[in-house]
């Protein structure tokens, strides 16, 4: 492969760059602006195959870059990549061309305007993954919240405005706690060695008493738990995702939440290991309540894509449930269920908006027996399906095994984490079963339900490129694991190393 | 000097409390408009007392001044009033509640 | 010619049927599906013929064959290994030939399905993960086939995806196995964390070499595994999934409800079977769930009427007869019954299935009766299959059921007497079963006995190979008795039991002891067989035991119902989780969560309302507000200026 | 007591008084010839502290022009007297009037302390002659004198716009109507 200079810049920057060239479009051209927006999508995900040649037996940062922003306050442009961000920022480039192509023949109204939004979502969203400089970070962190509330607020459901505003007063919420607490930082780093740096090297170096590391630390988990979202901060989630367009709902549920878990291990975990170790218990606490009351909750609902969001509150206990436990199994898998998550909730979104789009309705009682008109679709389902409950062979399983044996065995938690974690795989047979067998499966109750007609070619190809990637990841998942563990077993061993060390030392 | 300079503040914050009373007792616009014309004057009897204390004319210029912008003051005031009556048949403050919003 | 071959092939008909199955049509269907599953077998009687001329010339060691590494993350790192020892040979020889046998009535069965494709898709998938259940080498890619068999049960139990009743047995069944599921997983952890590995040869020399050490471990890991076993092998308390999965298609029933699929949990016990001898408490309850679910299920199958619902409850009861076996040290029986069972019981399902062809879909005994003559093949070889069963001598079940008996005898008298009370019971349900159907006066519609024929050849021609198993297949195994080298498959199988010191130990029977057993065992076979004689042949068939109905109603009801089993769960366990499903998400998610969230808007928007009254819009107000910030300036200056 | 003051404070007196007239009197045409009353007495004010041209201006721009003007504005409207009944708002009158209070006693209290704060400044004291302030004026004040005339432009400008009559709707508004 060859070689791309400044691969990370172009990648953060080509979605943005394509949403200004998307506004020079006339609003009138559908078609074009359609295609352009695919197109960059697309060449933005070509690109960052490039980053596939990311080598995990260095275990620093690659594809870097540094240039000064603002000098003055020692802001700088730096980006980079580890083993932790790599899998999420290839995600994000696949999944965004899948929502836009999904997009085609649905998003009716301001089609550039949706088109723009998901370019400059994502540029948000790698340029996320990809910020080494805090500030920066935070900045990437914010421009991601904007196209969301926009694509939730106009393209979204019935009570899109309730939805689109509780979105962002949640995150908002818990960016500002964190900003504040950077900017703390920052001043310390400042009053330590008289220069004003944001950069996340300066900062990994600083270590504070345990009472401002407590503080510091709630402000940035908090911002990262309402994104994951752990119970119980979730409710955003499922108001969020039932309101979302389709689209939306698969970068929501696809990369935004994993956000949260990529923050806390970037930023929360190793700036304050011993508050967060402190914490972990808590931590897994919540988790362990989100696996369960999320399982429980996401069976009782009457609405398909609310059942799949607290599908996602349960998920995602389990993946934070991994990163508490600490440990290089259950961490690696962790970082692995998420990317997973990403692709089999991104998957069941994108499904049943294929049902959503023909029938408009969410309503489970609305569908029933719909297997024999749609048999591709329910085929397909029937996969994601499985891939979320674990099924060996496909990916949901590789992280979930990873996760609960890491946690099951590691030496601070106590067992009984990892084993009521595992009664999730039980629940979430039975919530996506029930609803396979009650929306796919029993008699046809509703004639409207006959004339269904099955995926169309644009949403197949899309959602048999994620199968695929379930498959890849089922079957051979050392090539991504190989990848991750090794920044995760850095990332481990420079927490328990700080965190070890005596406290009242600064730096 | 002759006339004390306490002399002239006290009749100035006489006068100028008057005006506050005027001002903020009465609903007739054109009478707290009255009251703070008053309350003008008052504060240009306080400069021209300072001005005769310190001496120079440069206290005089000012109330000169004062008196030139009261004067366009009342015409664009007065103007909003005969306005305001148009639309409202009224000029009591209690009823309109122009401000809000 | 490499093992992955054997679970691949199948897997390229599953890909093949599945994707183009629609498009090309049967024909292409049944070459792919079938021909995928006979290549398959071939093969696999390729790799085992030597392999076992091997075992018995003393060349025991199992055949490993590594294909890289599956999953490598921090501590853990799993092979992709498959294996081929004594235990997988032998679960090979009888998957591989009964499963072709069943892709072969299949082709009869299904002829007029519209879902041929997706059936022999689906058949073809469970092939391919059986087999990696069965040639795995570690517990980790057991637990793939293991999943995998379950998904294609769930599949094809909701093959009529349309009628409820499959689509809730289908979700039924997967989620009872998840639950075992979960009992399988916590024991792999156990595993991992104590030894690291996955690997059965490291894990089972490692508890070989230094037993007490591991000792203390044992009874959690093998409980665990135990319930997974219970989940997929159908036993009390999970059992309850089995019976309901007979609303799959006649042939699934025979080849992965009876003979393949649900003596997975009894493989895994045997291959485990080191862990368990270490703990004597996990022994213990294997043997009595398995003895216990052997009598409850054989009491229910007494009073069925649908002839899958008896077989279903006769599989529930034979598997735990494996159980017990495995419970008293007896691996090798219970693997001897395991295979028997196969061969019998796949007859069984194949004989029913060919019946309820014949009778276009009924399965109400109550409507059948006479059969013996419209379909004769079909008779004789059910006949075979129910002396098999029910442990008539020569014919396999017997030698089987009897070795069994004897280890439970030699163990505990008390289990020993719960499974003589179920082979009696196993004689009368079956005879009962074969009395009502094939004997007496034809009791269905003119339409059906119109229609009623016998099965073409595909379909006919399994049933006669699988009877003459049935009939044969049990001398592999004669009872010591006859002479010490006279069991070929103890020599067999022998290895996988290897000596444990300080591990729980089969007990000893005297020769003569064991002759009395056996003579009971026969007495108590045939006395099921009288009984049911009397009561459902000849001209007052079922007179006896409607007076005996009459006598006892309750019971009868309660027998009839499954013991109410199934209403119990519903109320224990369905109802209240959700009851509390639906309070989360009403109570706590929308009320206090949201409610919290909703109220801080609340009294933003409340303060927000109070404060919009000091916007009056009227200018006294406001110079009033003014006059007094004035006020407060001035005395903060003078308070300022006096200090 | 020197006669300069005794007329100022006579003045005031008379100032006051007429003040206390306008502010009680209901009927606006009755106060207003209060307050003119009111600033004929500052402007006497004005001349007992030395700034006769004050005073003049006092007399004719103030109670002559801009008075006038409140005094046509106000007969053109035609007000009614205040209504005593309506709309009395006694909770906020006692509010104002007790701020009222306190600040004439804060203003009073700092007038009574600081009285002799403010010394002569370098600068001759006025001695009531015109031409000097119109040389002070018209130099150092020169550009705030044009600037103040723009802004008398301006609002000329203004009350000009704020009383014309709205023009009449066009016609073509007819068209659009169903």
């Amino acid at each position: 492969m060859i070689a791309v200079p400044h691969l990370l810049t172009w990648l953060i920057f080509l979605p943005a760059a394509g949403a200004a060239l998307l506004l020079l479009f006339p609003a009138r051209a559908v078609t074009e602006v359609k295609t352009a927006g695919i197109v960059v999508a697309l060449a933005t995900f070509v690109l960052s195959l490039g980053l596939w040649s990311y080598d995990p037996a260095v275990a620093a940062f690659q594809f870097g870059e540094r240039v000064r922003w603002i000098p003055a306050l020692g802001i700088t442009y730096t980006v980079g990549i580890d083993g932790i961000s790599l899998l999420l920022v290839l995600l994000t480039t696949l999944l965004t061309p899948v929502a836009l192509i999904f997009s085609i023949s649905h998003v009716k109204e301001n089609v550039r305007g949706f088109t723009a939004s998901f370019l400059v979502l994502e540029t948000g969203m790698i340029g996320t993954l990809a910020a080494l400089d805090v500030a920066l970070f935070y900045v990437f962190w914010e421009v991601m919240l904007v196209p969301m509330y926009l694509i939730i607020g106009i393209w979204g459901g019935k009570r899109r405005i309730y939805a689109a505003v509780k979105f962002f007063l949640f995150t908002m919420a818990g960016s500002l706690l964190m900003f504040v607490a950077i900017l703390y930082m920052a001043v310390q780093y400042h009053r330590m060695s008289g220069v004003w740096s944001f950069s996340l090297e300066d900062f990994y170096g600083m270590s504070f008493p345990i009472v401002s590391q407590t503080l510091l630390f709630f402000a940035f988990a908090l911002a990262f738990m309402v994104k994951v979202p752990l119970f119980p901060l979730h409710t955003w989630l499922p108001d969020a995702h039932t309101e979302a367009p389709t689209a939306g709902s698969i970068i929501l549920a696809g990369v935004l939440l994993k956000l949260g878990v990529y923050g806390y291990l970037r930023f929360a975990l190793p700036f304050f290991p011993q508050a967060a170790l402190r914490f972990a218990p808590w931590l897994a606490g919540l988790a362990l309540v989100g696996i369960v009351y999320g399982s429980m909750v996401a069976y009782a609902q009457k609405d398909m894509k609310r059942l799949v969001a607290y599908s996602s509150v349960a998920h995602l206990g389990l993946v934070m449930l991994g990163i508490a436990a600490l440990t290089s199994t259950s961490t690696s898998g962790a970082v692995l269920q998420s990317v997973n998550h990403g692709l089999s909730t991104g998957a069941l979104f994108l499904l049943v908006g294929v049902l959503y789009e023909r029938r408009h309705t969410r309503e489970i009682e609305a569908y029933g027996g719909v297997a024999k008109f749609v048999p591709v679709t329910a085929t397909l389902f029937l996969v994601a399906t499985f891939s979320s409950i674990g099924l060996p062979g496909l990916n949901g399983f590789v992280g979930e095994f990873l996760i609960l044996t890491g946690t099951f065995n590691a030496p601070g938690a106590p067992r009984w984490w990892a084993i009521v974690a595992t009664s999730g795989m039980i629940l979430s047979a039975v919530y996506l079963l029930t609803l396979v067998q009650r929306v796919f499966w029993t008699p046809v109750r509703h004639e409207e339900n006959r004339s269904l007609t099955d995926i169309h070619a644009s949403e197949f190809v899309v959602c048999a490129a994620l199968v695929l990637a379930m498959l890849a990841i089922g079957l051979a998942p050392n090539l991504f694991l190989d990848k991750i563990h090794g920044s995760v077993d850095t990332l481990i061993a420079f927490v328990r190393a700080k965190s070890a060390a005596p406290m009242e030392i600064l730096r | 000097m002759n006339v004390p300079l306490r002399d002239v503040l006290v009749l100035s914050v006489a006068l100028f409390s008057l005006g506050l009373c005027g001002a903020l007792l009465r609903r007739n616009a054109i009478t707290i408009f009255l009251s703070i014309e008053l309350m003008l004057n008052a504060a240009n009897l306080a400069i021209v007392g300072f001005a005769s204390r310190v001496g120079g004319y440069s206290g005089q210029i000012v109330v000169f001044f004062a008196i030139v912008v009261a004067a366009a003051e009342a015409a664009v005031g007065l103007a909003i009033f005969v306005a305001v009556f148009r639309h409202h048949e009224t000029i009591d403050v209690n009823k309109t509640n122009l401000l809000k919003w | 010619m490499p093992l992955l071959l054997l679970p691949l092939l199948p897997l390229a008909g599953f890909l093949l049927c599945g994707l183009l199955g629609k498009r090309l049509g049967k024909t292409f269907v049944t070459v792919c599906g079938v021909g995928s599953v006979a290549l398959t077998t071939v093969l696999a009687y390729v790799r085992l013929v030597p392999y076992v001329a091997g075992v018995f010339s003393g060349h025991a060691a199992p055949i490993l064959e590594r294909y890289g590494s599956w999953i490598r993350a921090g501590n853990v790192s799993i092979d992709f290994a498959l294996r081929l020892d004594p235990l997988s040979a032998l679960m090979l020889s009888f998957v591989t030939f009964v499963g072709f046998l069943i892709h072969v009535y299949s082709v009869g069965y299904m002829h007029a399905d519209t879902g041929y494709g997706r059936y022999f898709a689906y058949l073809n998938l469970f092939m391919a993960a059986m087999l990696t259940l069965i040639l795995a080498a570690n517990f980790l890619v057991l637990f793939v086939g293991w999943e995998g068999v379950g998904l294609c049960s769930y599949l094809l139990i909701a093959f009529d995806y349309l009628k409820e009743s499959s689509a809730r047995a289908g979700r039924k069944a997967f989620v009872a196995n998840r639950v075992g599921d979960f009992g399988f997983l916590i024991g792999l952890f156990l595993i991992l964390g104590v030894f690291g590995t996955l690997e059965f040869d490291r894990l089972f020399s490692a508890v070989a070499a230094s037993p007490g050490r591991y000792a203390p471990a044992m009874t959690a890991i093998a409980l665990c595994l135990f319930v997974g076993a219970c989940g997929k092998s159908a036993q009390i308390p999970l059992y309850v999934w089995l019976p309901d999965a007979m609303a799959g298609p006649t042939p699934v029933s025979a080849l992965i409800h009876a003979a393949t699929m649900v003596t997975a949990g009894v493989y895994v016990v045997a291959r485990s079977n080191v862990f368990f001898r270490l703990s004597p408490s996990a022994m213990a309850v294997v043997a009595i769930v398995g003895g216990a679910t052997a009598l409850f299920a054989a009491i229910i199958g007494t009073a069925q009427n649908d002839i899958k619902k008896v077989l279903a409850y006769s599989t529930v009861s034979q598997l735990g007869y494996m159980f017990l076996a495995c419970g008293v040290g007896a691996f090798v029986a219970g693997m001897f019954h395991v295979m028997t069972h196969a061969f019998f019981k796949a007859l069984l399902f194949l004989g029913s299935g060919s019946v309820i062809h014949a009778m276009g879909g009924e399965q109400d005994m109550r409507r059948m009766g006479g059969l013996r003559r419209a379909l004769p093949v079909t008779f004789w070889t059910f006949l075979a299959g129910t002396l098999a069963l029910a442990g008539i001598p020569i014919w396999a079940g017997f030698f089987s059921k009897d070795e069994i008996l004897g280890a439970a005898f030699a163990k505990s008298p008390g289990l020993w007497l719960v499974g003589f009370v179920a082979a009696g019971l196993t004689s009368f349900y079956m005879f009962r079963l074969v009395y009502r159907t094939f004997f007496g006066e034809f009791r269905g519609t003119d339409d059906q006995k119109h229609h009623l024929h016998e099965s073409p050849a595909s379909m006919t021609v399994p049933l006669v190979v699988l009877a003459v198993l049935s009939t044969f297949g049990g001398l592999v195994g004669l009872p010591a008795i006859v002479g010490p080298r006279a069991n070929l498959f103890h020599r067999f199988l022998d290895p996988i039991v290897p000596p444990l010191s300080g591990g729980f130990e089969p007990g000893e029977l005297s020769r003569g002891l064991e002759i009395g057993l056996i003579a009971a065992s026969v007495a108590i076979a045939l006395a099921g067989w009288l009984i049911a004689r009397v009561c459902y042949a000849g001209d007052r068939s079922g007179s006896l035991p409607e007076r005996f109905v009459r006598a006892v109603p309750g019971l009868h009801r309660v027998v009839e119902n499954k013991f109410f089993v199934d209403e119990i769960y519903d109320f224990l366990i369905y109802r209240p989780f959700r009851a509390l499903a639906r309070f989360f998400w009403k109570a706590i998610d929308t009320l206090v969560i949201d409610g919290l969230i909703n109220a801080g808007a609340f009294v933003v928007e409340l303060s927000g309302d109070l404060l919009r009254f000091f916007t009056t819009g009227n200018v006294r107000n406001y110079a009033l507000t003014f006059l007094l910030g004035i006020v407060g300036l001035l005395a903060w200056l003078g308070w300022m200026g006096a200090r | 007591m020197s006669g300069a003051r005794l007329v100022f404070d006579l003045a005031g007196a008379v100032a006051i008084v007429f003040a206390g007239i306008m502010v009680v009197h209901r009927n606006p045409i009755k106060s207003l010839l209060a307050v003119v009353v009111s600033f004929f007495a500052i402007a006497v004010g004005f001349v007992m502290l030395s700034a006769p041209f004050l005073g003049a201006i006092q007399v004719i721009v103030y109670a002559g022009a801009i008075l006038v003007l409140f005094l046509f504005v106000t007969m053109l409207l035609n007000l009614d007297t205040e209504s005593a009944s309506s709309d009395r708002r006694p909770f906020q009158r006692g509010l104002a009037l007790l701020g009222i209070v306190v600040f004439a006693a804060i203003l009073l209290s700092a007038v009574r302390r600081s009285g002799s704060i403010v010394g002569p400044s370098g600068e001759p004291p006025a001695t009531g002659e015109i031409e000097p302030l119109a040389r002070a004026l018209f130099s150092q004040a020169a550009l705030p004198f044009e600037a103040v005339s723009i802004l008398l432009l301006a609002s000329l400008t203004g009350a000009y716009l704020l009383m014309r009559r709205e023009p009449p709707a066009k016609t073509g508004s007819a068209e659009n109507r169903p």
